[in-house]
């Protein structure tokens, strides 16, 4: 009884996740950024993203955890794109959590915004709440032609149809990296030894991810750059993604 | 054993009841087809106790409501969406479907006890009675009483009287 | 009251009673009709669905919702005014009730099961759906009763079971009725039903009484119920969902279809079980001023949310709108407009308002106008929500249609098996609004 | 001068941690644990499940040769990121890289030895044993050698480097034979031969966009296509944020914005054809501002006088403000960086474009300074690969020996022709003059499906090799592929093949090339290379460097930058001045739209059709998945009528292709793109019958000075079909409404 009144009181008020190690955070800097899509093939490399075939996609039922999207400024000859990164904003404050009637996303002790397939009775009303519509659906239960699944990663699982999926921040990724640090005794993984497969491919290092509960944190620092904003701020469910805005000249 | 008595119209059997019920008849049961006020009346059934378990239920409902939620989300904490583990307005709405429902339940479980049914065993009763029939049926009344029973039923216009083993 | 001249109590009971106890071959041609609809453009869809997922209907990744939802809506709604009204009628006790809360109140449970049966078909994965429930299990882990979702759950089974024993309680002297006229084991089924029911005074008494709380429980229950369907929409923040007004809007608008639903279902119970004696003039002519009534509050709520869209004036507020006014779906929301705020004002004609026919063609006229209403509101404001390049476009696939065409002929099953269990028209409630039998007569 | 660059590279690669032995050794990296580090030459029973296994290999999804590193586990290929210790790709990979593993484990590899029966190309092959398969061409060959008839031998390659390419030359020229070619549609020959011209070296320079303030970029799309793309990409992250306070500004110039046009501060739609005119509009202004202070300035004004910007501004439709504004930044900058490639160096005047396009560096001054243009040593291995491309021109000869009937056998390996050249030079009828057609392939494409005998190669995750890149990273680099996984299917590293081959022929053959397999091949030159530069690691045994340079995959020498290069005499630059204005393939009242085929991101000249991951990866810059499109201006669409979807005949002189129209805000007006690399007819069941190939409708009109295909010079017209096409696409709306979406400042409406 005593843990669950200690418990309370650590939960009890939002804001709860800073009294933890961890609060995984992504800088995602759209000056540095070209669009290249790398980070969207290494998500589909690492995450077990199915392969949902052309039909699928003309049904507009594609699978990316990460996407970029496109925005076109102006009109010829001074016409601009320009690309943003979209994945789950693990937002603080998110719409979803609240709208799962089984628990199957909550907000973890990182600062993660969690997805639990197995718990997921696939009633959708966390991908209708999402602003930021990076919450993915299995239409289907998809399969790989032979032997294309011999690539799958054991360390993440393949969803049945049903299951609504998204972004993790690689969790599989965190979790070895804290075994690591367990292993040789450290508090907390050292900054960078942490990469989600799409920061680890960047190839204009435009992503940076790591601990904002640690000040010394690469991303720590980075998210002080006067460019940085979060998108769809007014919404105020305060993502966990900073992005800093393409300078212009 | 009882006298039934049936008539066909309601102002009689009114009487009639009125009658027994003064001449200190009190276990008269008044068989009509249809809710009768007076019916009532005459027995001076009053409020009825029901209401108390309606009342007891609302509240049971709101209090377990209220605790089922405060517990259950106590037994993981599972934050979402950065709001407290008890989370008082969405809690407040299971707490008010939760009194409706008990409330429901235990005016259903006040109807049974209050009227004694369900009651399969046979009793002195007409099967026109849920027709058109009004019938009073007068029960342990003492063996000198009876008669006096009897003319009082007939008096008011009873078209047709029976003596029936009471119900066992 | 009567167009016909009264019926004497007995006469009340034969009328009634007989289209329980006689049946024709008209009636098992029909069941067996929307049986086998139900069967064929509702389960074996659903089946093929539950085999392929639900990719099998028109959602993706822009409208993960569908006509499934806005069909439960649309069941919840009709599913409304039957207990409601016949509670607020009891209550304020109006006598034009009594011929017709029978039959409204069955309308009510079964829109009712309808309309759960969509919560199934819209699940990814329904053979899950029980950990939606607060019962214990073995991971030992309770549903989030911070969800909209559970207020449904929790409101739905509410009022599921309080409007069966609201309509199970209010029947229980017919069934006695029903007891007394039959043989053999229906007698013995009914003397079960009616819990062996005399109609003693006492009882009477009681059962006066339990039936008020009923009502007043059942009332606020039922505003309830759809405020919260409405808070599944209202409480994301999608644009053009994320409306105050909602609540209201929902529960207004479920009054409505439901009333219109109910002039459906007396011109039925009319024509075809011949209780023209019962059903008369009276309750058409009050069914119309109420329709009138809520159609005009109706479209006042929409001119409101219009309005309150127009005036927050954010990008995601307008483009929801136009989208609305304008966009693929525009027509089908004029037509909701001309069917649900311009129709109904021909009630106001007394012509219109006593004929029989007219009103029929109007109410159902209304019923499909609300219908479009609830698919207006999932199709157009979730595909436009705030990022540009995630818009999409949602389109209902052949199954969803006939799943949606075959909810229909499950509720006309249950219907029909309805009126041979349960007396269509309250017994003895009629003859309470009969004038008492006299010696001098 | 080329010391700051030296610094500069062995900072970067310090950044991947690196132990320094010698001849530079690098270690492991910062996510990878040493101990887990082992070789594939440790018997792969060895695994220990549940443990991820990291090897490190090279890259063959395009010719860059980023280093990679694979992801094992349970002896299974995972995942694929770039070795952080590669120089090339510093531990990032492109999206091409990393699907790789689709071409591991596709499921329409080839997986035994296939012969044809029944019409050639017919696609009716049988199972045969591999003895069979090499006796049948073992025989043939040898007889041919014995009549000294090895000359109707030939072998065509696609781009191959390293010692794979010495193994091919020996034995090409021990059986007598000088057809040894190589044919790879995205190799710079235009570039190279300018810049033989400009620099007179046969190395490809490195391009130092890293420390570059100012890029001028003339159709290269360096982000995406061009030459090296991930090094590329780690250079622009730099050139914009790297550098505390100093943005790098980078303009494109190009008609039709690729992704590098995208990432542009300015992207300027120059009329086709003329953008090397403009480089020396430039040049003019560069010299005339008197940014220019070399002793030779009034030859220079001299060569450059008829381009004089205002003349040069009516030519190309560039604003003449724009044109002095360009030279004013360019020569001012501290570290300016023309580049030139893309359709710039596909116009009949390539060479002289990227020549004009040198003298701009040259009269900037950039040449061999950090930020700009800095020139290689030779590479780690004699073998220069370059020298054995065929280009166009050696295509067409190849083609007419075919149609001769001087190719009695014709050995294909890793380049499909019958896909990368325009219908209309025959390549796929003259192959029906060749008796014996033998494919050395892992994938039956276009060229493979001609064959009468296909040799199943196994993927380079499968098979030993090394190789050097090209373009260098200013000093020698050589790295070392190796399998990381043991062989799916009954299949032989191509190596391997033709040591065997080699063996079947008999003669001198096997007594020169005795190596059993390509690995002790490879092993035994680095032997002699680690022996060459013996005095840098006389401490360490050949042992311990072979099994570190296994490990970490690579080898280099920042210690040994480039000697001094010779400063190219500016008298050879002004003498190579040419007039440089693309000639145009049909007449432009008939053909009123320039066609604008690009090289994409995603399939590069469709070598990566045959990749599920790359198929569903939406087009970079419109979304678009799985298909072909031509792209519009808004305006020129308005004109004709035409929306999203509508069915076009895309008509050339040389043919026409049927395709969706796509409008598109950022191509120029009366120029019309389409993507290369869809449209196969064959390669697999993700790329078969998918899209156009607009390489097909490409009329042959050759570069004036290095011969090779002009095959952005080709004019067309379009038809309306009447037909409508979704074009599948991700994209929703690409406008921001006003919404705050791009951050605070970026708020237009």
């Amino acid at each position: 009884m005593s843990t669950f009144v200690e418990k309370l009181r650590q939960y009890r008020k939002p804001g709860y996740y800073d009294k933890f190690d961890y609060h995984w955070t992504m800088t995602i800097d759209l000056d540095r950024c070209t669009g290249c899509e790398a980070c969207m093939v290494a998500c589909q490399a690492e995450n077990n993203l199915p392969i949902v075939g052309e039909k699928r996609f003309a049904e507009n039922r594609e699978i990316k955890w990460i996407r970029i999207e496109r925005y076109w400024e102006g009109e010829y000859p001074d016409v601009k794109m320009r690309f943003i990164p979209m994945l789950c904003q693990h937002c603080d404050d998110a719409p979803c959590e609240t709208a799962c009637p089984v628990f199957a996303t909550y907000h973890n002790q990182d600062g993660l915004n969690t997805q639990i397939y197995n718990r997921c009775i696939g009633t959708r009303t966390c991908a209708v709440y999402c602003p930021y519509e990076v919450r993915y659906f299995n239409w289907f239960t998809y399969t790989w032609d032979e032997p294309l699944e011999q690539q799958l990663n054991p360390d993440v699982t393949v969803r049945e149809k049903g299951v609504m999926e998204k972004c993790t921040f690689c969790i599989q990724r965190i979790r070895i990296a804290k075994d690591n640090a367990k292993d040789d005794d450290r508090r907390r993984v050292r900054d960078g030894e942490v990469v989600p497969a799409c920061v680890q491919s960047c190839p204009t290092e435009a992503l940076v991810f790591g601990n904002s509960n640690d000040p010394e944190a690469k991303v720590s620092k980075m998210m002080k750059n006067p460019r940085g904003y979060k998108v769809l701020e007014e919404l105020n469910t305060t993502p966990s993604i900073v992005y800093l805005t393409k300078v212009h000249s | 054993m009882a006298i039934m008595g049936s008539f066909a119209f309601e102002e009689d059997f009114l009487t009639a009841a009125k009658k027994l019920k003064s001449s200190g008849f009190d276990k008269i049961s008044l068989l009509s087809p249809l809710p009768l006020e007076e019916a009532q009346e005459i027995l001076e059934l009053g409020k009825s106790p029901v209401r108390h378990y309606s009342l007891a239920g609302a509240i049971i409902g709101a209090i377990s409501g209220f605790a089922m939620a405060t517990a259950t989300a106590l037994v993981f904490i599972l934050p979402t969406g950065g709001r407290a583990i008890i989370t008082v307005p969405p809690f407040l709405i299971i707490t008010y479907e939760m009194t409706i429902l008990f409330g429901v339940l235990f005016t259903l479980l006040g109807f049974h006890f209050v009227s004694g049914l369900p009651a399969w065993r046979d009793r002195p009763y007409l099967s026109s009675a849920s027709s058109d029939r009004f019938v009073v049926v007068v029960e342990g009344a003492a063996a000198d009483q009876v008669a006096r029973a009897e003319a009082i039923i007939r008096d008011a216009g009873a078209d047709e009287i029976q003596h029936v083993g009471e119900g066992q | 009251m009567f167009d016909h001249g009264q019926p004497s109590y007995a006469e009340v009971n034969k009328d009634v009673l007989s289209v329980m106890l006689e049946t024709g071959p008209k009636y098992w041609m029909l069941l067996g009709t929307t049986m086998s609809v139900a069967g064929i453009c509702f389960f074996m869809p659903w089946i093929y669905q539950l085999f392929v997922g639900v990719g099998a209907a028109g959602m993706n990744r822009n409208a993960v919702w569908g006509s499934y939802l806005s069909n439960f809506i649309f069941w919840i709604g009709l599913s409304h005014s039957g207990t409601l009204l016949s509670a607020v009628l009891h209550i304020t006790n109006s006598p034009w009730r009594k011929a017709i809360y029978r039959s409204a109140e069955a309308m009510t449970l079964f829109s009712l099961m309808t309309a759960a049966m969509f919560v199934m078909v819209h699940l990814g994965r329904v053979w899950f759906v029980h950990w939606s429930f607060p019962i214990p299990n073995q991971m030992g882990l309770w549903p989030n009763f911070r969800s909209p979702l559970m207020f449904d759950v929790m409101a739905i089974t509410t009022y599921l079971t309080a409007s069966s024993i609201f309509i199970y309680m209010g029947s229980v002297p017919d069934f006695a009725a029903v007891r007394d006229a039959s043989t053999g084991l229906r007698r013995r089924l009914y003397t079960i039903f009616s819990f062996g029911w005399r109609g003693t005074a006492r009882e009477w008494h009681t059962l006066g009484w339990a039936y008020t709380f009923f009502a007043i429980f059942v009332i606020p229950l039922a505003v309830s119920v759809h405020s919260i369907v409405s808070w599944d929409f209202a409480l994301s923040i999608v644009p053009g969902l994320h409306h105050t007004i909602f609540a209201p809007y929902f529960v207004c608008g479920a009054i409505f279809s439901g009333t219109a639903g109910i002039v459906t279902v007396m011109y039925c119970l009319r024509k075809f079980l011949n209780f023209e004696r019962y059903i008369g003039q009276v309750h058409l002519d009050s069914l119309g001023k109420l329709l009138i009534t809520l159609s005009l509050i109706w479209s006042y709520i929409n001119i409101l949310e219009l309005f309150s869209s127009w005036y927050g004036g954010t990008s995601f507020e307008l483009e929801a709108l136009q989208f609305k006014l304008t966009g693929f779906y525009a027509p089908l929301y004029w037509e909701m407009i001309l069917f649900c705020a311009f129709v109904p004002l021909l009630i106001l004609f007394k012509k219109i308002r006593w004929s029989w026919n007219k009103m029929l063609v109007i109410s159902i006229l209304i019923n499909v106008g609300m219908l479009t209403e609830r698919f207006i509101i999932v199709a157009t404001s979730q595909p436009r929500k705030f990022l540009p390049d995630a818009f999409g476009f949602y389109f209902p696939s052949w199954i969803e249609l006939s799943i949606t065409v075959g909810a229909f002929a499950i509720f006309a099953t249950l219907f029909l098996i309805f009126i041979k269990w349960v007396p269509a028209i309250s017994i003895y409630e009629v003859k309470e609004t009969l004038k008492p039998l006299r010696r001098d007569a | 001068m080329s010391k700051i660059s030296r610094r500069d590279l062995l900072q970067y690669i310090g950044a991947g941690g690196i132990g320094v032995v010698g001849g530079v050794l690098y270690g492991e990296s910062v996510q990878q644990n040493v101990e887990l580090l082992i070789p594939q030459v440790v018997p792969p029973e060895d695994y220990s499940p549940g443990v991820a296994t990291w090897y490190n290999t090279v890259c063959n999804q395009c010719p860059a040769g980023c280093g990679i590193s694979v992801r094992i586990r349970e002896g299974k290929a995972k995942k694929i990121e770039g070795n952080p210790v590669h120089p090339v790709s510093q531990g990032r990979t492109c999206a091409r890289g990393q699907a790789g593993l689709n071409a591991l484990y596709n499921p329409d590899r080839i997986r035994t030895p296939l012969q044809n029966v029944g019409q050639r190309g017919s696609g009716n092959f049988e199972e045969i044993s591999w003895d069979e398969a090499l006796t049948t061409v073992g025989s043939r060959i040898g007889r041919l050698k014995i009549d000294n008839e090895a000359s109707r031998v030939r072998l065509l390659c696609g781009r191959v480097r390293g010692h794979l390419d010495e193994l091919f030359l020996q034995f090409m020229n021990l059986l007598g034979s000088d057809h040894y070619q190589q044919y790879d549609f995205t190799y710079p020959s235009a570039l190279m031969a300018a810049n033989k011209m400009s620099f007179g070296t046969d190395v490809l320079p490195y391009y130092d966009i890293r420390n570059a303030v100012f890029l001028l970029s003339f159709g290269a799309d360096y982000l995406g296509t061009w030459i090296s793309p991930v090094h590329h990409s780690l250079a622009y992250g730099h050139l914009r944020q790297g550098r505390e306070g100093r943005r790098g500004k980078t303009i494109q110039i190009e008609p039709r914005m690729s992704l590098s046009g995208a990432a542009a501060d300015e992207w300027i739609a120059a009329r086709p054809g003329t953008e090397g005119l403009l480089a020396l509009g430039i040049a003019h202004a560069l010299v005339s501002e008197g940014h220019y202070h070399g002793s030779d300035r009034d030859e220079w004004s001299k060569a450059l006088q008829a381009y004089s910007p205002s003349l040069v501004s009516a030519e190309t439709d560039v604003s003449e403000d724009k044109i002095l504004q360009l030279a004013r930044e360019f020569g001012t900058s501290t570290a300016s960086l023309a580049i030139a490639g893309g359709a710039t160096a596909a116009g009949t005047n390539a060479v002289a474009s990227i020549v004009a396009v040198n003298a701009l560096n040259y009269l900037a001054g950039n040449l061999s300074q950090p930020g700009g243009i800095i020139f290689n040593p030779d590479p780690a291995f004699s073998a220069t690969a370059g020298s054995r491309q065929a280009g166009f021109q050696g295509m067409l000869d190849l083609i007419g020996a075919m149609k001769a009937g001087d190719v009695d056998v014709l050995l294909v390996h890793d380049t499909n022709p019958v896909f990368a050249l325009p219908d209309n030079v025959g390549f796929r009828q003259a192959m029906q003059n060749v008796p014996l057609i033998i494919a050395l392939s892992s994938f039956r494409d276009e060229t493979t499906e001609m064959a009468d005998l296909i040799l199943p190669t196994s993927t380079y995750l499968e098979s030993w090799g090394d190789d050097v890149p090209d373009p260098g990273v200013g000093f020698p680099v050589a790295s070392i592929s190796q399998p990381v996984v043991a062989t799916l299917y009954d299949t032989l590293p191509v190596g391997d093949i033709v040591l065997s081959l080699a063996r079947q022929i008999g003669g001198e053959l096997p007594i020169h090339m005795r190596w059993g397999t390509m690995e002790e091949f490879i092993k035994e030159r680095w032997r002699e290379e680690y022996d060459q530069r013996g005095s840098e690691g006389e401490e360490q045994e050949f042992e311990a460097f072979w099994q570190a340079a296994l490990e970490a995959g690579v080898w280099g020498q920042p210690g040994a930058v480039a000697g001094d290069q010779p400063v190219p005499l500016s008298s050879s630059m002004i003498a190579s001045i040419a007039d440089p204005v693309s000639k145009f393939a049909g007449d432009e009242s008939d053909y009123p739209f320039v066609l604008h085929p690009y090289l994409t991101a995603t399939f590069l000249d469709g070598r990566g059709a045959n990749l599920p991951w790359l198929q569903e990866m939406p087009d970079p810059m419109t979304s678009v998945v799985y298909g072909s499109w031509v792209e519009l201006n808004p305006v020129t669409a308005d004109e004709l009528g035409i929306r999203e979807g509508d069915v076009l005949d895309v008509e050339s002189p040389a043919g026409s292709v049927r395709v969706p129209a796509l409008i598109f805000p950022a191509i120029r007006p009366g120029v019309v793109a389409i993507p290369v690399g869809q449209g196969h007819a064959a390669y697999g069941r993700y790329a078969r019958d998918r899209g156009v190939n607009p390489i097909h409708i490409v009329a042959t009109l050759i570069d004036d000075q290095s011969g090779d295909l002009a095959w952005a010079a080709t004019r067309v017209k379009l038809r309306a079909t009447g037909e409508r096409l979704q074009i599948i696409k991700t994209d929703g709306v690409t406008r921001t409404l006003g919404r705050q979406i791009l951050g605070p400042e970026n708020d237009h409406a």
